[in-house]
């Protein structure tokens, strides 16, 4: 049922109402609303029925392991919420003067330090809202550099062909033509189309390490080297930095640009579409282009630098400062961990995927790169299965909801077919990944033993299989009455 | 390990499977010579006790304000209901509903969203949320751009949010898209058509239209939009979804209505946070919907008939389309979306309309007091929704300062925007402001003002 | 899987480990824990995960339809829980000064002198933590109300058949004998027999009114004049206050003493189980007895009253003030409310049972008093389908379950045979309360066509009909590793 | 209307199917004479706007102190965890769980709440709570006379909390139960075997047993227990939950054990909030189960043989047994339970030891600052856990005052409590506290104690 089916005319929730009726009114009679809005009238309880209702009907990480590779579903440590959402803090309007928010200021400076040293980076901006966002400001840090120096030839971006899809979208929002490279069998990006690829024209790379693809890219420094070379700039896509965290710091890689996702590192809630926050990082030479506001902390005052600060700044990619809430939300979580604890979570992220891909060969899953680690993440392949039975990555994606967990990332990266792609994270314990493997091998008989059962999966869920055709073909993107 | 569930014993059992002999060993496919990963500056870790009572130290210390700031983001009341529910861990630790049977809870509330947005934006189509809306605005205008083929011309009214402009120019700046900033009356605070007719001569490929706009003042909508129809531009409208509640929606601009509105989704239960996170929503005419950025949720059927929902029209996104997709965005703001629809379901239509009326009404209010101070002045002349902006007789920052220290915050100076506007305040009243608090401003500000009578 | 279940000997959370170690200790080795303690070891993700599904098997009035008769299931503010959590009042220690909690006893002031207006009574203290609480206080001033005149020889307090199980219990345990008294055939109480049961050894009466048969005691002035006359006093069971808000107060009818479930008419929430706040109006006579701590306002000035200044009270019934937070949201209920949305309260209760209790009867359920209004609930006997068919009102309640409703309470009053206690409570539209309908007639003709089915009822919850024998004879009370 | 649903056309319809006129028309079977009921003196409705406002202002108010006031109530850090899922709307707005299929998270719960309090005070079985520590010990106090059969004596040592002895006197009274206050020794703070015999030569039916005591102390509870069993009589603990992480349970006190064990439950996770909702909690020998009042909850199985958990041995309770219950008890603590066993989940029996340990810890390092002091000393000499008695070299109720203006509370006046205890200060420091905290409130004090010195 939707909300607007628990409407009725006339029903009011008076506890959200003016006691006090609005006299005063000005405002010009053609510039007044006259027709309806299409919002329900319903009393608080049945709102707060109804939405409680509803988030049952949703997987979590607070209610089920969540192996979403590329995604790090790892724990969202309640404190941070509790703490974030402070009061004062909720309150705090993002135009009030500096100095009635030296506490919330002094958060994110340590934040903007803390990563600097993370990333090995020589500066930090908070700014942007979401991985792809902070993609965007990097690779314009990226034109914006290449452009000071009056060098306007170079037109391409370099992205392997394992790169997440706001890499190659993100070149082209900047004006950039993209051109792809392949991989090689090792899952390493191909060191003679990477060659055949630059050249004047190449303004930069876009590398995530350890790749999509669930492995380090052994080459990097050598990649590194010939982009370099080459005159281009390295961008670092962060999304997979809990893999190393504490162990690589990509500024020492020669990255000269890296955006990380605070939502999955930071393990900032994924709040079922974001919001996320993803800092970018700079090497020295493009400290000039970082975007406004950042803090700064001087004689005992934290203030914001603005474009006064940072005249050759690319600008501002946000009506104020960005995600502020979730910025907090990361600043608590790495307080809590503090460098130790930073440490170990690429160490047992490391771990819980080597050890359940190491699980999940054995119980006979075809692994897409046997020779190599997992980093945190690695990828199981149904090629084969497929060929045989004719059970997809999608079926088997399907039936593992109805065994209680959610499904791993499939069809990405998409040069691997039928491919789930599978990331444990950290805080998930011997016992889940066990209960897990047993579930997969548990499918991989129902696959042999009743192939069509899987097909038609999911069947313990409350909807089955839905119709995404019927829903692209046939239009229905809002409720009419 | 905070948040880590390994003992001893498990992780030997794990290294025995790997057949690895110690964690380390897990990373020997990096070069040893780039692990150079200890964190030198990162302090050692604190308990939650600890954390806890260093993050209510700093917010004690910044504390309250009674604030009239307004300028793109509002102080309303948000029911308690909003976010005990939005919080709860099956909305704030899922992923986007890529699953859609283990996502329903999600997908179905979004599809409420798009419904609530595209009403009360007056449009047909909504997406899931962009990240604010200035972003919000800047997608927009590469899709006016997208769909109009020839002109990479986009007209913005300088009575546009400056850092929505600044944004704007930001993002499409690398696309060769042209922004052309179009003046405004100075004494109605408005764009008129003669400000615009100079700017028409050329093809553009949309034009801009604030509402509110920045200065609080209402524009002439349908004229604007008429307008540019007629040049056979796309119409932008950016708009406070709360002053809807009162104000004609885009949909209804003119003859045939805006294009594409965009706005800034906070007023709608969002907390003020600092600047974030809020999220930007967009609606749009139906034709426009394959050129939406953002998630889009489409309502269909399981293999039973029932229904269900699901991300839709994905061949737009980046995950499919990649290079060739209508935007890079990924993630979006969804929690904060979970929150707006919470918020609008309980406020109901009833309900948003008083709260758009009592911020208007207290507006006024507030104008009328403090009108009656001596060398206090509106500026414009049009008509405002629940902002002003106001002359001072003497150094907006001095008095704004002098205000502090009684915990008031009066307002924006508009010069550091606006370098013409001399001593000029911008000025928010909303539903959340007594007349104790209106009083309290106007006596706190009389005294202040002697000083400069 | 019980939490225990989730534990591996040396797992460690550690967020809520100290980060110094304790060096000083100074306790004798002879008193030193030696036992383990069987408390889990897990992460904290295990224990919120845990949690959070532990709470989804619940039903709840966040969820769904709670008809349970007596109890008052009503919509839980959310302002009110938010409200009373706010951090200073979480805080606040129960033995700091009283200047350092004006705010707060301005409320618990405040909500003293509203609950006065509220029962007609001429003095409230708020302490009782539960109705049974309140009860017991009560009854213990009726008879410090007695030995204070010398009158020892009121031994007896007279209960009505239909009365809550705590009137009797209370009775006993403050030593009273326990005297029962029938109920006639129109639900109300058999005046002979308290006539008959009235004498100078009566202490007092306890009554609810309306009774918990739903019906409203007509001859309450005349009760009252009997019990009076023969030096009796009146106590009032408030759990059905709901029922006569804003319409009658109990001290216009002449009790003596009443208490208010808060947890009921004043919509604090129930927890599963608890905590409730039941304060207790006294008239006149019995204003010296009552218990402390109360709140006095004297010289702009809110203090605690202590037995320095009520000589005479009964005493402390809790360690310090009562619940003090269920207290606060009760207040901040009855300010969201006011005068007149607390009149509506009764008024719209009353409405909804009515109409429920009509559009049973048309369905074809039998009324137990078909005859009289029902008051903010009511009564359906299932004695001749128990005849005919063999279905209890327990498999009756049981099927509810399975479509989706929370069954009314079961056999209680316990007079009459195979009765549902039905109490919509005001918050419920008239559409939920057409659905009930709808399903408990879907029910009916289930009994009729499928009665084994419904014998067997729940069959779409989790878990079917738990062995209750099994229980009490096999006991198995705490988990054993 | 808050709350109520009602259209006008609903009501209509509503009552057309009743066959009434009005809503009124419903209330006609109450006699017109007593229908007075029109509320005079309760303030018109406000907003939940308003009323956040007057709360948050009412909270603020109150503010925030440095507190080492303990006596029964216990400042500890709570996980952020422990209330964000205690007040998700399934476990909040439940009622009791009546119907078990229907209420298997609250019950299952409960049953981990009662192994993990019966393993906490070494005792075979536990209720699933009572109103609070007080109540809970006059509860045991009416078991033990049930049991005993022919004495209804209960002796209690002074060292007993105060307002606990006012709680089990108010409610025992009436049930002619007569309760004898036992002395101790002056030195050192505890109830010794001299002051028992004198009490013993008569029958009793139990001894209640404080552990630490009032005063901070710890008794010598193995030679109370041995003492009360050779007269045959029960033994009551009055234990503080989370000082058994550190200390002998009473299950294991003396040779054969205390026969009840009973406590306020609020250090496990309750916050302070003004002294309540807590919860009290009982655990006792298997022998005694069937005397226990409140809720108990047991393992079973479904017709499937699933294992589940429902209400059990429901006979002994008031809505079953009715003036033959155990006790009246029916609503209990509910809630709090369900924060208890999250708290002690979330930090498991390592995390509950280093809590313990480090209040402890504290207690002792302020101790020692507090006696450097000139004229502050230790009453008693019997070891402590997290509170001690110290002596002042001046009255305490204006030392205290002094150091409230300092935003800390320093502890508890006894002489209340105590006549003869002459500036005699109760002192606690839990985890919470930092060596900053101490050293504040030891300089603070000494800073005072110069205008006595
Ligand atoms: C490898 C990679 N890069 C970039 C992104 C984009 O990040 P966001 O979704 O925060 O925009 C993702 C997110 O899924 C990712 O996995
Ligand atoms: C009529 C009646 N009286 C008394 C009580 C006892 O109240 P409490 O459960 O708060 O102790 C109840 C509660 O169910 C009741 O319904």
């Amino acid at each position: 049922m939707l909300i607007f089916e628990h409407s009725r005319p006339g029903r009011r929730n008076r506890s959200q109402f003016s006691t006090i009726k609005a006299e005063k009114q000005n405002i010009p009679q053609n510039l007044l609303r006259k027709s309806p809005m299409l919002l329900p009238e319903a009393s608080e309880m049945d709102v707060v029925r109804h939405y409680t209702r509803l988030s049952q009907k949703n997987f979590s990480i607070d209610t089920e392991f969540y192996p979403l590779g590329s995604c790090t579903m790892k724990y969202n440590p309640r404190a941070c919420n509790a703490l974030a959402m402070l009061p004062q803090f909720l309150a705090r309007h993002p135009l009030a003067p500096e100095d009635t928010g030296q506490g919330f200021l002094a958060c994110m400076y340590e934040l903007q330090e803390i990563l600097k040293d993370v990333t090995g980076m020589a500066g930090v901006s908070l700014t942007p809202m979401a991985g792809a966002q902070g993609e965007l400001i990097g690779v314009m840090m990226i034109r914006a550099y290449h452009e000071a120096r009056g060098d306007k030839k170079r037109t391409e971006i370099i992205v392997p062909d394992a790169a997440h899809g706001t890499n190659p979208a993100t070149a082209v929002m900047c004006g950039y033509k993209v051109v792809e490279i392949a991989t090689d069998k090792e899952g390493n990006v191909d060191m003679a189309a990477l060659k055949a690829a630059v050249g004047p024209q190449t303004a930069g790379l876009m590398l995530t390490n350890p790749s999509t693809l669930g492995v380090f890219e052994k080459n990097v420094s050598e990649m590194s080297r010939i982009v370099h070379d080459a005159g281009g700039l390295l961008y670092y896509d962060g999304a997979n930095l809990n893999a190393v965290l504490g162990k690589v710091k990509p500024g020492d890689m020669g990255f000269d640009v890296i955006h990380i996702n605070l939502h999955k590192t930071f393990s900032t809630p994924h709040g079922g579409g974001g919001p996320g926050a993803a800092p970018v990082g700079v090497a020295e030479r493009l400290l000039p282009y970082l975007p406004v506001p950042m803090v700064a902390y001087e004689k005992g005052v934290y203030r914001w630098l603005t474009e006064k600060d940072v005249p050759h700044t690319i600008g501002r990619l946000s009506a104020h400062m960005g995600n502020a809430g979730v910025l907090l939300r990361a600043y608590v979580y790495v307080r809590l961990l503090g460098a130790k604890g930073m440490n170990r979570v690429s160490e047992y992220a490391t771990l819980n995927a080597n050890y359940l891909m190491a699980e999940l060969s054995k119980v006979g899953f075809e692994i897409a790169f046997p020779t190599r680690r997992a980093s945190h993440e690695f990828i199981v392949t149904l090629k084969e299965i497929k060929e045989k039975t004719g059970v997809t990555a999608m079926n088997l994606a399907k039936r593992l909801l109805d065994k209680g967990y959610h499904a791993p990332t499939t069809y990405f990266p998409i040069l691997i077919p039928e491919c789930l792609l599978i990331e444990p994270a950290e805080t998930e314990s011997k016992e889940t990944l066990d209960a897990f493997a047993a579930a997969m091998k548990e499918i991989l008989v129902e696959i042999q033993e009743q192939a069509e059962m899987v097909k038609s999966a999911p069947h313990d869920m409350p909807l089955r299989k839905l119709d995404d055709v019927k829903a692209a073909r046939e239009l229905d993107l809002t409720w009419k009455p | 390990m905070p948040f880590i569930p390994h003992t001893e014993e498990d992780v030997k059992e794990m290294l025995a499977s790997i057949g690895a002999s110690s964690i380390e060993e897990l990373f020997d496919e990096i070069p040893p010579d780039l692990k150079t990963g200890a964190l030198t500056r990162v302090p050692p870790g604190m308990s939650e006790m600890e954390i806890s009572r260093l993050m209510l130290e700093r917010a004690q210390a910044d504390g309250f304000y009674l604030s009239f700031i307004g300028a793109g983001a509002y102080e309303h009341h948000i029911p308690a209901a909003v976010w005990q529910i939005t919080t709860r861990g099956e909305f704030y630790s899922s992923y986007t509903p890529y699953q859609a049977e283990a996502s329903q809870g999600t997908l179905q509330l979004l599809y409420e969203y798009q419904t609530m947005m595209a009403s009360l934006t007056g449009m047909d189509v909504s997406n899931a949320s962009l990240y604010d809306g200035a972003t919000a605005l800047a997608e927009a205008a590469l899709m006016a751009v997208r769909q109009h083929k020839t002109s990479r011309r986009i007209l913005v009214p300088r009575t546009v949010h400056p850092a929505y402009r600044k944004v704007l120019h930001a993002i499409v700046r690398n696309q060769d898209i042209e922004v052309v900033e179009i003046p405004f009356c100075p004494e109605s605070g408005q764009v008129l058509l003669e400000h615009l007719e100079p700017f028409g001569q050329e093809d553009f490929a949309a034009l801009v239209i604030p509402q509110p706009n920045f200065f609080g003042v209402l524009e002439q909508v349908d004229a604007m939009t008429d307008w540019a129809h007629k040049k056979h531009s796309s119409v932008i409208a950016v708009v406070n979804p709360m002053s809807l509640a009162m104000l004609v929606p885009p949909g209804e601009w003119g003859a045939q209505g805006a294009d594409i509105a965009v706005g800034e989704g906070q007023p709608l239960g969002i907390p003020l946070s600092s600047g974030g996170p809020y999220f930007g929503f967009m609606t749009c005419k139906h034709d426009l919907v394959r050129q939406m950025p953002g998630r889009i949720i489409g309502r269909t059927v399981d293999l039973d008939n029932k229904p269900g929902f699901v991300l839709t029209l994905q061949a737009r996104e980046q995950h499919i389309r990649r290079s060739k997709a209508t935007s890079n965005i990924c993630t979006n703001q969804g929690l904060m979306v979970t929150a707006a629809t919470i918020y609008m379901s309980l406020l109901g239509p009833e309900g948003l309309r008083q709260v758009a009326a009592q911020s208007h009404a207290n507006m006024l209010q507030l104008t009328e007091q403090l009108e009656k101070l001596p060398g206090v002045k509106r500026v414009y002349s049009g008509s405002c929704f629940h902002e002003v902006t106001l002359t001072l007789p003497g150094p907006v920052n001095e008095i704004l300062q002098a205000l502090k220290e009684q915990r008031i915050l009066g307002g924006l100076n508009l010069q550091e925007h606006y370098p013409e506007l001399n001593n000029a305040l911008l000025v928010c009243a909303t539903e959340t402001k007594t007349a104790d608090d209106l009083n309290k401003y106007s006596e706190m500000l009389g005294k202040i003002l002697k000083k400069y009578g």
